[in-house]
Order: C-alpha cells, then structure tokens, then sequence
C-alpha cells in the first residue's frame, strides 16, 4: 500500500523515496535522540516531519545502564544508555497509540542479542498498524559469537537482514555501525541479504576519563560517541557507501543545520536523520525541514531530489 | 505539562563572591508555567563547545515575566553565562521536571545546602502565598561559609522567613553541617524540602526517615536533553527500576530513592 | 647506548621510557603538526618537550596535494596534505644538523609505498647521528596491494614492522590507524613483529563539502580527522589496546592540555603527542609538560609514571 | 624573524557598514616587529568551536603598541571577533609571512579591493615614511559601493595620499572594476602593490606582466598554523612546485605565481 502524500504545488518539492515508503520530506529523527515523539509534540510540529524514528525496542524490557550515562565531549556527547526501553509488548500497548496518530510514517528501531530476537520482534510488529518500515540496529553485540556486534561482521549483519526481511511487511532500512576497516563491505552484505536502505552512521565507540576520580566518565566504561564531532566520519562514509550500493541511504551523523542535511543528500543520501541536535535544539528537526525549503526555493529546485549524490568530484 | 523554548534577554546579572552569579531572564512564557523545585536547561555560548544545555534550578520568576538563576561557575558552560552582559539573548527551555508538592497542614523546614539554596527562594515564596497564615516556617542554611549565605540572606529576610545559619568555618551561625541544627527542628508536624549536596541530603533523608517526617529532596544528575528524551538521566530508584531525573523529579520524595550514607 | 636524563631532586620525576629510549618527560609533539621543529623555536622552549617527532619522511621527494588541503570542522579539522616533504636524503643533509643541536630525543617519522621503500628509508637513517627513534607511519596505502592501508590490515602492518626492525638501530615506535573495525589486532599482530612501542591514534578518514560549490572541500576528496573531536575514540583504543599488549603506547588524539595528557596516560599510554593543538596554540606542547609539572607537585606523586595505567574500573 | 603570541587587550571596536569591522589591539610585541604586508592569527573566542585561528593583514601599527585589523564578518569567527567587547583579550600570534618588498625609486600604485584595502593603510605609511618626497603615488580602490569605502577613505586622506576610486554600483568614483581604471596609470616607472580577491589581482597581474610594471600581490588560501608547520596553506607556483603562503607570502611578486584569467 502506498502512501501519497499530498503537496503544495507553489512550494518546492521535498518528496523522497526510501523504497515503497514515500516521505513528504527527507528529515527524520535518529532513534534514541528523540524519545517516543510525543516528548517533543509541545515545541515540534510532529506532522511536519519526513519520518519520525523512535528509540530502540527489543524483545523484552531493559533497563539500560547505571549512571553516569552521558558525558559531554568536544562538539559531540558519549552515551551509554544501555538499550533501555519498554520492550516490545509494551511499545505497542503503550506507544503505539499516540505514534498511529501522527500523519507522518512512524519508523521503529529494533535491537536483539540473537538472530532469533531479531525475527520475533519483527513477527510481533508486522501486523501493528502504523509502522511504516523498521530499522534494524545491528551494533549490538551478539551473545551467541561471543560479543562481536553484528554490524562489524559481513556474514552476521547479512544474517541479521535476511531474518528480519523474512518476516517484516514494510520496508527494512539496516542501520551501520561506523566502528569497521570497510563499511561499504558491509553495506553489500545488508544489500545483497534484501534491505531496503541503509541508515548510516550509528556512534563511534569512545570513552571519557574523569582525571579527578581516576576513573571511566561512562559507569559502562566506553560509550557512543555522537554529535557534530563525527559529522565528518559520516559524510565520509556515506559518501563510500553511495558508490557501492544502489539502494537509498539514510545520511546520520551530526546533523544541526539544513546545510548539513543538504551536504550529506549531495554525499549520496536520500534521507537524513537529526540525532544528538535535538538535546541542544529541541526544535532542530523541524527547523532542518524549513531549511531545506528554504534552500529549495532560492536555488530553484524543481524537486529536492535532484541533489540526491549530485557532488561534483572533477 | 508544557515547556517553551524562548530567546530570553538578559536584564540582569549579579556577580556575588565565590563565584556565584545571578542571572535575571526576560522569559514571560516559562515564568508563567514555573512551580518551585523546576527547573530550565539554558544554552551556554552560540559555539557548539559545549555542545550541551546546562540545567538549572529556577531561582524566582517576577510578576514581570522574569525567571532568575543562581549558580556557581565550575565549569566552562558555567564560566560563559557568568560572562553574560545585559541585553544579550540566552536561549531558554523550560519549565522542566517535576517540583515540590507543598503540604499545607505542616511546619515547613527548608533546608538547603551550598548551591542547594537556588530553588529555595521560588519555594519559600509560594508556600508564604499558600498558606493562609505563615509563622512557624523555618529555612536551616548550610554553607563553607558566610561570604556565601550573604547574598541570599536578604532575600529571605525580605519575605519575613527566619533562617538559622551552618557554616563550615563557624563565621556565620551554627559551625558544622545543617544538619546538625535540623535534628532539634524535626517533630512529628513538620515536612522537610532539601536541596543540597548529596552527602547532605543522604542524611537528611535518613533522619526524617528515622522520625517518620515527611520530605521532598531536589536531586541532580548529567542530563542532556532536561525533557525525557535522551535517558540520560537515571538514577536508581527505592523499587529498584531506574529514575529519570528530569522528568519524575528532580524533587522527590526522599522515600522514592536509595541512598548512600 | 642509554641516555641518562638530569633532573632535579625537587621536581617531581616525570621521566618515562619507551624501550631503550629515556625521555625527560612524556610529552612529544606529534607528526606533522610540528614541522621540523625549528618552526616554533622562538616560541618554545624545544629542549624542555620529551622528544620531538618530524613530520613524515619517504624515500623520495614529494609535493604533496592541490590545494585545498585542510578544512576546519566541529572541534576538529581534516587534512590531506599528501605526505609532503623533502625526502629522506634532503631530510638528512637539510633538517638533520638543527635537529642534532636540541638536547632531546629526536624521532623520524617514515612511511612508504611498498615495505621496499620503508626498508630504504630505515636504512638511510641508520648511521645519521641524534636519531633517537624511528616511527613508521603505517596508514599509507600499499600501492602494490591495490591501496589498501598496510595499518588495516594485521599481515601488513606486521611485514613494514618486521622490515624496519630489521634494518632499524634504535626503537621502532609503529604508528597505528584509527580506520579498522579491531585496533587490538593490528596492535598485537606489530609487537610480535617486535615494535618496541606503539604510537595511536592516527587521523580518522572524514570528508567535508562545499555547499555552495557542491564540491568536496578537500582537493583530495577525503583527509584526516584530527583534534579535540577524535579525543574520545583516541583514549577508547589506547584503553583497548594497553589491555592487549606489552609494549608501550603512545596516546595521541586532541591533546590540548595536561588533563587530556593524563588522560590518556590513565588509559594506558606511557608518554603522549600533542598534534592539532599545536595549531591554534603553538605553545601547547611546553603548556602540557608545565600542566603534567603541577599534576604531580599536587598529587605529590613521586614518579609521573605511576599513574600509567592506572584508571580504576569500579 | 621572531613571532610573537601575546594576549592582546582589545583598545577600540569599531563597526562600520557592510559587516566590517575594525579592531585596535594593544599587542606591543607585534607591533614593534611588524611589517607592512605581513598578518597575524587571531583566537575567536574561547572554546574549542571554531578550533583554528584565523589570519588577518595587519591593518596598521601604532606608536603605542597597538595593532589593527580590518575585517568583514563572514563567518563564525570574524562574527564572534567583530562582537568583541573593549578590555576584553583576545590571543595574537604574529607579525607571521613576509610582507611587500618597497622600491623606493618607482611611483607606488597602491591597488585594493574590497577587503583587500586592510593591509594597505600600513603600506601607504612605510612608503610616505621611507621616500624622501612622496607626491607622485596613487592609490586605486574598488569596492561594491561608496558605503564600504567611505570608512577607510578617511584615513588615506590624512596621510596626504590621493585616491581614485571605483565602484560596482557607481555611488563613488569610476562606475565600474578598479582594474579599468589602472591602465592609464601603469607606466615603466610604476611599481604596483595589489591586494584583493583571486580575479582582480588576476587582471592585475596580467596587465603588469604585459607592461612590463613589477607587481606584488598578496593573496590569501587557508591556513591552520600560520607558521610553516601544518603545510596546509599550498598554491602552485610558477616553477611548478607548490609555495606555502604563510611562509613564503601572502606577498608575492606576481610572476611567481600561476593565475587563471
Ligand atoms: C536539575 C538540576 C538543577 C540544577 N540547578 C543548579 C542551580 O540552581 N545552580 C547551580 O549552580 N547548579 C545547578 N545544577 C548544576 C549545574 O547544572 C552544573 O553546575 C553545570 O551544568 C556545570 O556546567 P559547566 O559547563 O560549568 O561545568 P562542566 O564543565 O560541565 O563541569 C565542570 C565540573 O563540574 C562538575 N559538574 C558538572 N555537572 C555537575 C552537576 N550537575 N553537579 C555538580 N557538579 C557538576 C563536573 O563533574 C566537572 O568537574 C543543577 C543541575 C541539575 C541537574
Ligand atoms: C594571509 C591572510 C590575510 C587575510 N587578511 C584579511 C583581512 O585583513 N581582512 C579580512 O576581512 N579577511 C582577511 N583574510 C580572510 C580571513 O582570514 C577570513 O575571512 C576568515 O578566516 C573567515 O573566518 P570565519 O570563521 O568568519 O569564516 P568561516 O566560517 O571559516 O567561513 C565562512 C565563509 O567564508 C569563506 N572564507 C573562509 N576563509 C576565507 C578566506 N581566506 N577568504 C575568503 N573567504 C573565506 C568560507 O569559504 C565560507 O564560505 C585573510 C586571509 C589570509 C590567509
Ligand atoms: C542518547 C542516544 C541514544 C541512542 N539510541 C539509539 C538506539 O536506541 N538505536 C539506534 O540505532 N541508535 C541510537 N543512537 C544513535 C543515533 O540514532 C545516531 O545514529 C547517532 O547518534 C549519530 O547521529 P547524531 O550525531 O546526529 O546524534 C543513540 C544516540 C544517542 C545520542
Ligand atoms: C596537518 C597534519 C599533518 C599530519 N602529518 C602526519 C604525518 O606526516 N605522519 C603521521 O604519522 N601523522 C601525521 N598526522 C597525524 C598526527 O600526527 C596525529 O596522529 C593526528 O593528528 C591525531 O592527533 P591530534 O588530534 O592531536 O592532531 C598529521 C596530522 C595533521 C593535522
Ligand atoms: S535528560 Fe534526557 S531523559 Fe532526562
Ligand atoms: S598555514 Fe600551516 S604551513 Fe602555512
């Protein structure tokens, strides 16, 4: 079934298409950064956004990490949260009521320890109305292969994809882990096994030191580093990725401004998300959508797309 | 609840000593919504280092549509709004978190702690309003030492709150902890609201616990968002599950949380 | 041949060793930030730093990339300098006879195209006096194996240290590469090639864009990350790796002050490299070893080297 | 040469229309090295966000210690540096390159455009102070219009120095490039000092060439250290090698340099 959105012919054309799924607009909400929408509804025209992506869900209940949890570093953050979240019985009792009153396509993040947590998630989301496509979070480690994260193994991210591909309805957008020698290498393996897109770049691995107490910032020890500070690792790979793979790609890493959007649109990327801005901004998102209006109108942009990996590279 | 995010001007800005600052906020929409115990997250700097809000306690709002905040410079975000000038813009979001619940029926003892003090004032200001008679109220201030309680002290005095003094050097009142001077205040008719060091309110927490008083404390964590989004905020909870501080407190019941003494 | 460094009995004893290398204090100044030295002479006291280390030198000569090479970005900046320099012949005749009159470790940076041309270069520095140490530089691509970095690959990185300690008459430091998805196995895999020491973290690939022009930034496309943006993913992998190997480490990665510097000596490193900061702040090396001073004098710590390592995890 | 940094005290602000903006800095070192067509590097702020210096002409040195800038605000630096406040300090590392070579025996043509005018007050002044009778130089400003010039126009007049001038939009002078209006005055006994963006010094670089008039240009590129150190500041050369701006320019004879017309 497909969505069509409607539009204002006298505004510039922001439609982009991540598979069947169509957006008004290429800007969505990293998961984790942006709760379960509804925290935002008081300062963010939920509705006006391209997709709204909601924190992590696994299989059962978690309760994350102990404190600290955050640390703030140069121009980015470190976080350990843990993959704390309601788990997915619970997401859909709980959540999924507000998000199927949203007039944009809700997007839910998934994680597991195991290939079979993977699948059952996916099973117990297929038939929920109102999740427009998942997003499979291979970072984790996985139990079984002694802790490796599935997204730094080819054959085990592709394993990841194939299990939820089998069992979702919607489109399956697989999220990278940075943390690799060559993430185009994984980019084909999620391809070859069936996603629909690829969302990249999940956090590089960091850690903070507090010199005082001597000891580890993050309870966890290492944590995720996220925010303008990584922007240009992201673009980068985005940017690698683009060249290696033919299905769309979901531009993530430090994005504040609609030009940051837009540079990662010309690296390659259909779609972007806004993550760790929203903290700063609350409003980042939404101002992101007005920006790249904005920018479409002044350049005279017959549709946004067009600027989809037009860099010119001599 | 609802928060805003507005560009508030600066109207004023206190530099008193040991680096403590006042910050007066042009903020009408966040002072309106404001209760006692809630807090803002303002943004230091237009740079993105730090790339973070910083929360604070709201001090007081003004009928005018103000909303104040004091706070100690220890670090670089604190060190950039303590160099704010008159008229300049600071981005505020606010009002966040959960406040005090005033009891009406009881003798309230303030007790506040160093920094602890900020949200006292928007405090002792609304159960003076509350309260159809005042009286017995009593605010318990501890602090290193007097240059610091200085400051505030009128404020207090104005609103016609007694207060007893503990400081660490002795130059003001009582010298030791303020929690020395709580224990002969605690009957069975009083409720406690602390803010303060951690150590401090651990104790707090456990004496009025031992007299079955009731009390409400004001707790901090890191926090990067201030509106539930990011999780970063937890601290363990008395049934065992994690607390996020930004939106179920940062005042709670002391009851609802562990503590280490 | 052991140098025996004077100090003073009052002064907390900040020497640390790296192999058979005494250094007056743990603060070098790292590749490629600090020309050949001679550059900051009226700004800083050269003879106080722990040891300076050159920018990279190859066999021949080379000019290096179009402009522009260099892009700042959040906290951080990217370069693609190309490797330029003089050559290692030039290097000997021309920077050589400045470097000899400083009272401090001088350490050659080299890198190569092929273990050939890394093997040449050791040689040639041999027998030149006041060469205290040699670091390869190992994030060059290996033209013969198609480009691939020799630094993310083990089998590699491990033949350049075998081919330099083969030829080498002083410690070989072995540089290592951010850009690999395990850096514990790189590390392992250049000790038991028998690195007497390894230095890390190298830039991390990262890309920045025009968007006016819709050009990438950087002439060359892609460049370095380096700066206070890197700091976290720097003291993850000197903490990861001090946990893997026996030799010592240098930390490198956004060091601006003393803090930064003990740090990462927490994490693991025995002395660090002050990189970028040099930039903004051309005294920042002799600022380091100032800070690292008064660390000590407060903390009476009686030797700078017993917090090496010395992070508490619970 | 011996470079300098020193915490500069900022003496005098001054903002004038089109976004620039001028700095008086009390830098004694600096000023008492410098020379004309040399530039300093300047901290923006105090974070760590933007991370690198940025470079700027020097303007004009005082007796008294002093060091002046001249900039537009066109990005996060130069907005943060022209929000500078009196008595504040800001980090200067400099006198950094080397500056223009003056001929004594040649009839100075002093070119600029836009922001290229920043170096060239402290040009003008050397070569009033080292010729025993000026007279005869000229100064030749372009810019988009009157408002960008006027400001500086002063200045020139006071050392006694004609200016012809032109403007994109005709609100002073010659209604059109600067470069239109250099021909007439190239002679073989002129000597011409250019500064402005990569296309006029282009224009004047070729019109020199084919006159035979011996040109100095200073040119700009990025730059992360400013000292030689960074090798970021590239430009091909005419030998066919690159040449590194901090160190070896921002001034240049025009020869040595490629230029694309
Ligand atoms: C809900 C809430 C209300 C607060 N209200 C007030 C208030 O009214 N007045 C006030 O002065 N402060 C208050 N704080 C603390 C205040 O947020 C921090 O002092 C501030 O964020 C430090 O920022 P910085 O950039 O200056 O320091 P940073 O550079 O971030 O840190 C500098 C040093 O301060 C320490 N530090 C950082 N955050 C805290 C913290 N939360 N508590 C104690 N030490 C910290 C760091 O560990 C570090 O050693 C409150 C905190 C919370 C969570
Ligand atoms: C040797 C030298 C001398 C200079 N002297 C002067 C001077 O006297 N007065 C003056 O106003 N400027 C001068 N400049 C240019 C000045 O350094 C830049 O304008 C400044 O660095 C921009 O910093 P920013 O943070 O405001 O802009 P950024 O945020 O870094 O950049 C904003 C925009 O400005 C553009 N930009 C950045 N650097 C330059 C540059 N060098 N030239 C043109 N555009 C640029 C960027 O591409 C971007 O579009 C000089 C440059 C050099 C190399
Ligand atoms: C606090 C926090 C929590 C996050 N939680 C998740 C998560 O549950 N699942 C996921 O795939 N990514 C998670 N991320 C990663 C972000 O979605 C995003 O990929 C990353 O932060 C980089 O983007 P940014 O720099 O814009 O923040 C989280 C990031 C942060 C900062
Ligand atoms: C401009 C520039 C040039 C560099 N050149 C070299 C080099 O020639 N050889 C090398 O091993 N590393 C080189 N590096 C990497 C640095 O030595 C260092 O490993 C890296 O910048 C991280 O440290 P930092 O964040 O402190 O700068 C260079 C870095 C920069 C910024
Ligand atoms: S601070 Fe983000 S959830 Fe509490
Ligand atoms: S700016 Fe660093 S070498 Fe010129």
């Amino acid at each position: 079934m497909e969505v069509v959105m409607p539009r204002d012919e006298n505004e510039p054309d922001l439609r982009v298409r991540i598979g069947s799924l169509q957006l008004a607009n290429p800007v969505m909400t990293a998961s984790g950064t942006f709760g379960y929408a509804r925290e935002f509804e008081n300062l963010v025209n939920l509705h006006r956004l391209g997709a709204v992506i909601v924190k992590g869900i696994s299989l059962h209940p978690r309760a994350g990490n102990p404190p600290p949890r955050i640390v703030e570093t140069a121009c980015g953050m470190l976080n350990a949260i843990g993959l704390q979240n309601v788990g997915v019985d619970r997401f859909i009792s709980e959540k999924m009521p507000y998000l199927q009153g949203l007039l944009v396509p809700v997007i839910v993040n998934i994680l597991g320890d195991s290939i079979a947590e993977y699948e059952e998630i996916t099973t117990r989301l297929a038939d929920v109305p109102g999740v427009a496509a998942i997003e499979v979070n291979i970072s984790c480690p996985n139990v079984k292969k002694g802790g490796v994260a599935f997204g730094t193994d080819p054959a085990m991210a592709a394993a990841v994809t194939r299990a939820v591909k089998g069992r979702a309805k919607v489109p399956v957008l697989v999220k990278l882990s940075p943390n690799v020698t060559d993430i185009t290498v994984i980019a084909r393996a999620v391809e070859e096994a069936g996603a629909d897109c690829v969302s990249l770049i999940n956090t590089l691995i960091g850690m903070a030191i507090d010199l005082k107490t001597r000891r580890p910032t993050l309870a966890n020890v290492i944590g995720g580093l996220s925010g303008p500070a990584i922007k240009p690792v992201a673009l980068r790979m985005v940017y690698q990725v683009a060249k290696a793979v033919a299905v769309p790609i979901i531009g993530i890493g430090g994005i504040e401004t609609a030009e940051d959007a837009l540079e990662f649109m010309l690296a390659g990327a259909t779609a972007v998300q806004v993550g760790t801005a929203n903290f700063a901004n609350p409003r980042a998102s939404e101002e992101v959508v007005d920006g790249i209006a904005a920018y479409a109108r002044a350049e005279k942009l017959p549709a946004i797309r067009d600027i989809i990996g037009a860099l010119h590279c001599n | 609840m609802t928060q805003y995010q507005e560009n508030a001007t600066v109207v004023r800005v206190e530099r008193f000593p040991e680096g403590n600052c006042r910050l007066t906020l042009y903020s009408p929409q966040i002072a309106a919504a404001a209760r006692p115990g809630q807090f803002v997250m303002l943004k230091a700097g237009l740079g993105r280092d730090p790339l973070l809000r910083r929360p604070f306690s709201i001090h007081q709002v003004g009928s005018g549509g103000t909303v104040q905040v004091y706070f100690k410079r220890v670090g670089k975000g604190t060190e950039i709004l303590a160099a704010a000038s008159e008229k300049q813009t600071i981005s505020v979001l606010g009002p966040l978190g959960r406040g005090f619940r005033i009891d009406h029926g009881r003798r309230s003892l303030v007790v506040a702690g160093g920094l602890g003090i900020a949200p006292m004032l928007f405090l002792a200001k609304e159960i003076l309003r509350q309260k159809a008679s005042g009286g017995d109220d009593l605010l318990l201030l501890g602090a290193r030492s007097a240059s610091e309680l200085k400051p505030l002290l009128e404020d207090f005095r104005l609103l016609g709150w007694p207060a007893h003094c503990a400081t660490d050097d002795g130059s003001l009142g009582h010298a030791g902890f303020v929690t020395e001077i709580l224990g002969e205040q605690l009957t069975s008719q009083s409720i406690v609201y602390a803010c303060g060091p951690e150590p401090m309110l651990a104790r707090v927490a456990a004496m009025c616990r031992v007299r079955g008083v009731p009390c409400q404390v004001s707790v901090e964590t890191t926090m990067a968002c201030g509106m539930g989004a990011c999780l970063g905020c937890n601290r363990p909870a008395a049934g065992g599950d994690y607390t996020h501080v930004c939106l179920d407190g940062p005042v709670y019941d002391a009851e609802d949380l562990i503590w280490k003494l």
